[in-house]
């Protein structure tokens, strides 16, 4: 950076710096900027200064999701080096406009931060990245209340935010934003992706009793299960909310060995989930016979690595949904996978996919939009239809930011099916996204404007 | 305090307000950001305020998140439902602050030492818990509040930026000249002597309970106009802001800095987040770790924190040139 | 039943049968003792005669199983130390009660100010300095000889400055009864002989004091009046002479040694 | 009738694993005066061994080793750097103990990663007890995870050999002999300092059966210090704080709400500090604490 424009951010910060550099920007290089007229209001860290596009990845570095922020992270540096090298999915993504030499010919550089699992910790770190780093887009986060908090930021200050890992209803719900975008599913898709298909296995005539983490995601995905397994017939017998920091569940499974329930639903995410699934099976509730039918535990969010903490000898033969696993065979998981697992060793988690996805599907949105400008940008996301990165044609939906893809039903493998260490889930069948897709009002919320306030 | 004769302590006001104003010009020179800049004010003046409970009765407190998170939900209620304008909403929140520390401070401070701790605890997180389970439909449960499209202003003019770092300087320079004129009081030195010895105090004509409430009161009114100027900073409220890690914060924070100087916590909450928000970024995933070793080395060798530090030094090269000097 | 009327206004302490009892351990049973205006009245007695029972008893910390305590006409039951001490009553603890990391002038300014604003006033934004407050305490320093170490931090003196520091502390209030529970305790020799000067001198001022002491050195120089407890019970109390001669005392005492 | 029993069982169950960690905390702050924020830490340490040990060699060795390596561990820690805290106010224990819970949690998490480690029940343990064959009172078919019934006894017959221990023999009684005035016995030429470093051994090797035994509950992961230590802190503190047996009423009494209270969210979320603050409220000191420690 210049000295000039070290003096200029000091004395005047944000606003007048923001001004001087559409200014400047305008006088070195007006051919570009000229074309296009909006480019004239500076939102955010919009106009890019420099021959670098730099990017946040605001991930759980510490707490109880920092293995998954761990893997999200590599999927981020991953991205990164696709994007400015080509490589991965930039050779399966259709429609596509990435080159694999940057984006809109600058360099793609990123700043890392950490969110804590923490909603406030992760503002004041994305601020940072933001206010100092000059970030022209940030993502990642491992929870839905962190999503939402960040999103909320993103709006106000006209930084684009791509989720990573949220599967609350509320992300783009009521909490949507016009900034925020998701590619992961939501706890609204699980439920009509996996009533019908445990209704097939486990019979109509279900007695549920259901345990849920007393917290928004929680409450949208027992909500969802609740209202597509009625749908199928069952019976929702009782739900009890669990504290969100609980580890010992036994004295909610006790009420559950009480009541006439034949299913068992864990509304829960992480180390709930692990500890909630470890103790159920414990407690003999894949076994004990209720109502003349074997007991069955079912767990709507899976993912790998709380598979993995769980261990194969608990979740085998359990049933849920996940975004992606890494044993898919389309060609955008493929090269997703391949070059995942040259670079590190072993194969990535769906945390990590869902941001590797959000990084290109943002960089390719630049370059259709022909600016970084993040109103253009945010058209050029909206209603995008795109497919070669796993789960089938997928589309970014206008109204609500949500991607529509097809969902995937796994069932965990017992300890002899598994080949590997990484080899967890075994893909049962895959809900069509016609089936999935769901009404957006249903959920209220609004984007807002397109141009922050 | 000490009888050291530096410029700090022959004007402490003007030096302090000093440092404060032009925090935000020369933050930027060593890895800071607007924002962060405000942040630490806020904390500040929550560490601040928790001094002259902590530092001066020596009631060690794990709840007083409940001060700033009950104000930060009313100034965030305040400002989504009724007005943008900060002045009711900060108005409103310090009442109910100061409403609850009454309670609280009521049914508390009868117990001392652990057992004052525990209780202090055990308020905040029932009341962390009802934020995120009972009262969800006010609170927005773990999402936190809310309050989109919302800007808050002061007689009109958008709390922003500098003009929002400006406000929370300007607040937390008056809390500081009060919390000196606090400390040198009458009322002050009872304060101080609770800490010192209670018993004799009770022994001395002194109705000890009340100065107790009095100064734990006081203490919770600064927590609750930080958690107000959180939310007009970020019109944004995190459960977080209850829990019981917030407190704790705030008590490493305090230690850090140096318990009872009034300066050395705010000191504290600076280097705080400083270290989480800037010298973590290099650090990586093991900044938590580097910071717990230099927390526990500071508690180990430096009980008197920063500005015990500060003394040792001064007393090293000082001493040496008055000696010179004589 | 209460004492009549016109004892009450002779006495400026009186307590009217004072009885005991620790779980089956009777203290103190049936105790009257009437303290008069300006006397200087020592409670002496063997060890576990009851003699801190009572001066518990009389301050408020301990309640007594039956009796009532009637200080300055004011019956006392119930009443916080605060309130008792804002009565005016002061009390010397066994072992120096000061507040150690506070300088001398300090400890001595919040007595002055308990007398004078109350038990609480929210004074908070008083300034400290240059209250009137100081002077009057820098002379009730002065009255104990510590006025010259008066910034120095208290933890530092002697155990007999830190003696005659909480004296300080207790006259600072001009209580109407101050009670001393064992002064010398612990004094070399000329240490206690400046405490009995010290003593006298203030007594002179028109103080009421109550001492409990085993030196008996300090009792017959001070006393007017010498009440003897054993077991629980006033054998004994008259002038020095009277007592010094009464062979229950000596009894009571021999009968210590004995054991 | 089902449903009563079962209810008991599970509060018996969870008070165990609380009784355990708050038995080794309350021992080392009766004896020692320390406040020991770090015991949650110890006992993530005995659950992380436990792991390793048993998958590597089986849960036999584990049993023997985990407590031996934590005793080490506990001694290290006595004399590295509890043993300077001794004179310092409370305050400052709290948080240096805080601090090194902080470290040895983040040195797990580098070394293991921040996900559960799986913690399988050894074959012995593992199953369900049909508890309607042995007690005729049950009726139709009730059952209840043997683990569970295994740790109710494991940290049962805990308690009491402490009790035993401190109670029947003289290494015991100069123990409480020192808990009561410890510069009187240093007075009397007994060298208290190093059986309390042996107590502060012995609190460690509580917390490594409770590492042993309740990992496979609470699962292995660096922050399950931090969450066990809070509640069982509470029990501490509602106890007395450094009496033994309010330490076992309390954990008992908090057992027995959480497992009653299951079905009702509101009330469980907070029934722990409810009954923290009634207690507290109506006894200054816990059930059983003593006048004058940690006031």
């Amino acid at each position: 950076m210049t000295k000039k424009s070290d003096v200029s951010k000091t004395v005047s910060r944000r606003s007048i710096l923001k001004a001087g550099a559409v200014g400047a920007a305008a006088m070195s290089a007006p051919m570009f900027y000229a074309r296009n007229a909006w480019a004239e209001k500076a939102i955010g860290n919009y106009p890019i200064s420099g021959d670098t596009m730099m990017l946040g990845f605001n991930v759980p570095q510490t707490g109880a999701y920092a293995d998954e922020g761990a893997d999200e992270l590599r999927a981020y540096k991953l991205a990164v080096k696709h994007l400015n090298n080509g490589g991965g999915m930039l050779e399966t993504m259709t429609p596509s406009k990435l080159t694999g030499s940057g984006v809109l010919g600058k360099k793609v550089d990123f700043v890392t931060g950490d969110t804590q699992t923490n909603p406030d910790a992760a503002r004041t770190s994305a601020r940072r990245m933001i206010e100092r780093d000059k970030v022209i887009m940030f993502g990642g986060g491992s929870s839905s209340s962190v999503a939402i908090a960040q999103q909320h930021l993103a709006h106000d200050l006209g930084i684009v935010f791509m989720a990573g890992l949220t599967h609350s209803n509320d992300t783009t719900g009521k909490d949507k934003r016009r900034y925020g975008f998701r590619h992961f599913f939501n706890a609204e898709m699980t439920g009509i992706a996996l009533a019908p298909i445990i209704a097939k296995e486990y019979g109509k005539d279900r007695r549920a009793f259901h345990l849920t983490a007393d917290y928004s995601w929680g409450h949208t995905q027992h909500d969802a299960m609740k209202r597509a397994t009625e749908a199928q017939g069952w019976t929702t017998v009782n739900n009890i909310m669990t504290p969100l920091k609980s580890t010992d569940f036994s004295q909610y499974l006790t009420a559950i060995l009480n009541s006439d329930a034949d299913v068992v639903v864990l509304n829960h995410y992480g180390k709930n989930m692990v500890n909630s699934l470890s103790q159920a099976v414990e407690f003999g509730m894949r076994e004990l016979q209720k109502n003349g039918k074997t007991m069955e535990v079912v767990v709507p969010l899976f993912s790998r690595l709380m598979a993995q903490g769980a261990g194969s000898s608990k979740i085998q033969g359990v049933l849920g949904t996940t975004n992606w696993n890494w044993s898919l065979q389309d060609a955008g998981s493929q090269a997703f996978v391949k070059s995942f697992e040259a670079e590190y060793g072993f194969p990535p988690s769906m945390a990590a996919h869902t941001c590797y996805c959000q990084t290109l599907l943002y960089a390719n949105a630049c370059e259709m939009a022909g600016t970084f400008y993040p109103p253009e940008v945010i058209k050029q996301l909206e209603g995008f239809e795109f497919d070669g990165m796993g789960n089938g044609k997928t589309l970014y939906r206008a109204e609500d930011h949500q991607c529509f893809k097809d969902i995937l039903v796994v069932k965990g493998k017992s300890p002899a099916e598994k080949t590997g260490e990484f080899d967890l889930l075994e893909l049962v069948d895959t809900t069509p996204r016609e089936t999935v897709t769901y009404d957006h009002k249903i959920f209220g919320g609004e984007l807002g404007s397109y141009e922050p306030s | 305090m000490n009888k050291s004769t530096s410029i700090f302590s022959k004007y402490p006001i003007p030096i302090f307000s000093l440092v404060v104003l032009s925090f935000p010009f020369w933050f930027e020179y060593i890895g800071g950001y607007p924002g962060l800049d405000t942040k630490i004010l806020i904390w500040a003046l929550m560490a601040l305020g928790f001094d002259i409970l902590l530092g001066f009765t020596g009631y060690l407190s794990f709840g007083h998140a409940i001060f700033f998170g009950v104000s930060a939900y009313a100034t965030g209620l305040m400002l989504k439902h009724f007005s943008p304008e900060i002045i009711p909403a900060m108005f409103i929140a310090v009442i109910v602050g100061t409403i609850m520390a009454f309670a609280v401070g009521y049914l508390t401070m009868k117990r001392s030492g652990i057992y004052f701790s525990i209780l202090t605890l055990a308020f905040g997180e029932m009341l962390n818990s009802a934020a995120l389970s009972t009262l969800q439909d006010i609170t927005g449960g773990d999402n936190g509040l809310t309050i989109p499209d919302v800007k808050p202003v002061l007689f009109g003019i958008r709390m922003d930026g500098l003009s929002m770092y400006f406000l929370a300087a300007a607040i937390l320079i008056l809390g500081y000249y009060l919390a000196r004129r606090i400390a040198t009081s009458p009322f002050g030195l009872i304060l101080k002597a609770i800490k010192s010895n209670q018993e004799r105090l009770e022994y001395t004509g002194i109705d000890v309970q009340k100065y107790k409430l009095g100064g734990f009161v006081i203490s919770a009114i600064y927590a609750s106009i930080a958690g107000s100027l959180m939310v007009i900073y970020e019109p944004y409220v995190a459960t977080e802001y209850l829990h019981w890690s917030t407190s704790g914060e705030l008590v490493i924070m305090s230690v850090m800095g140096g318990v009872g100087t009034l300066v050395g916590p705010m000191i504290g909450a600076a280097f705080m987040l400083y270290f989480e928000n800037v010298l973590s970024v290099p650090l990586g995933e093991e900044w938590l770790l580097v910071l717990g070793i230099i927390f526990m080395a500071i508690v180990i060798f430096l009980p008197g924190g920063f500005m015990e530090g500060l003394a040792r030094i001064k007393k090293r090269y000082f001493n040496k040139s008055n000696k010179e000097e004589k | 039943m209460m004492p009549n009327n016109k004892s009450i206004s002779e006495a400026m302490l009186d307590c009217y049968q004072v009885s005991k009892n620790f779980g089956g351990l009777q203290a103190l049973s049936d105790v009257n003792l009437r303290v008069k205006e300006g006397t200087v009245h020592s409670l002496i007695g063997p060890n576990g005669a009851g003699k801190s029972t009572l001066l518990n008893v009389i301050t408020g910390m301990i309640v007594p199983t039956h009796g009532s305590v009637v200080f300055d006409g004011k019956p006392l039951g119930n009443v916080s130390p605060h309130e008792i001490n804002q009565l005016g009553m002061a009390k010397v603890f066994q072992t120096p009660a000061i507040f150690p990391e506070m300088s001398l002038l300090q400890n001595v300014c919040i007595p002055a100010l308990a007398a004078r604003d109350g038990a609480f006033k929210l004074n908070m934004f008083d300034r400290g300095e240059g209250d009137p407050i100081e002077s009057f305490a820098e002379e009730t320093l002065a009255e104990v000889g510590l006025q010259e170490v008066m910034h120095s931090e208290a933890r530092f003196l002697s155990r007999g400055d830190k003696r005659r520091l909480e004296l300080a502390i207790c006259i600072a209030h001009r209580p109407k009864l101050l009670l001393l529970d064992e002064p010398t305790a612990g004094m070399a020799r000329h240490e206690t002989e400046s405490t009995i000067e010290l003593l006298r001198k203030i007594s002179k001022s028109g103080m009421t004091m109550v001492i409990v002491e085993h030196d008996m050195n300090v009792v017959f120089a001070l006393s007017d009046i010498i009440s003897v407890l054993a077991q629980g019970s006033i054998i004994a109390e008259g002038n020095p002479d009277d007592v010094k001669g009464n062979p229950k005392v000596i009894e009571a005492y021999l009968g210590e040694e004995q054991e | 009738m089902n449903h009563i029993f079962l209810q008991i069982l599970t509060g018996l169950q969870i008070s165990a694993l609380y009784m355990l960690i708050a038995l080794g905390l309350t021992l080392i702050f009766g004896t020692l005066g320390v406040v020991n924020f770090a015991h949650g830490a110890l006992f993530m340490l005995g659950a992380y061994f436990a792991v390793e040990i048993s998958s590597q060699f089986g849960f036999g060795v584990a049993i023997i080793a985990v407590p031996i390596l934590l005793f080490i561990i506990g001694i290290i820690m006595e004399r590295g750097l509890i043993r300077f805290f001794y004179e310092r106010p409370h305050t400052d224990q709290i948080l240096v103990t805080f601090g090194l819970a902080i470290v040895l949690g983040e040195v797990m998490k580098t070394i293991y990663g921040a996900n559960n480690l799986p913690f399988d029940i050894p074959k012995w343990g593992s199953g369900i007890v049909r508890l309607h064959e042995y007690l005729p009172f049950l009726e139709g078919f009730v059952a209840y995870p043997k683990w569970r019934l295994i740790l109710i006894v494991v940290s049962f017959s805990t308690v009491i050999s402490l009790f035993t221990l401190l109670q029947f023999t003289k290494f015991g009684l100069i123990v409480r002999a020192g808990m009561r005035d410890s510069q009187m016995l240093a007075f009397l030429g007994v060298n208290i300092t190093r059986r309390f470093t042996i107590v502060f051994g012995i609190g460690s090797v509580i917390a490594a059966i409770a590492g042993l035994f309740g990992g496979p509950i609470t699962q292995v992961e660096p922050e399950v210090g931090m969450h066990m230590l809070i509640p069982s802190f509470l029990v501490v503190v509602i106890g007395g704080m450094g009496s033994l047996p309010g330490a076992v009423l309390a954990s008992l009494i908090l057992g027995m709400s959480i497992s009653f209270t299951a079905e009702y969210a509101a009330l469980q979320q907070i029934i722990i500090y409810l009954i923290a603050v009634i207690i507290l409220l109506v006894r200054p000191r816990g059930l059983m604490g003593k006048k004058g420690l940690m006031e």
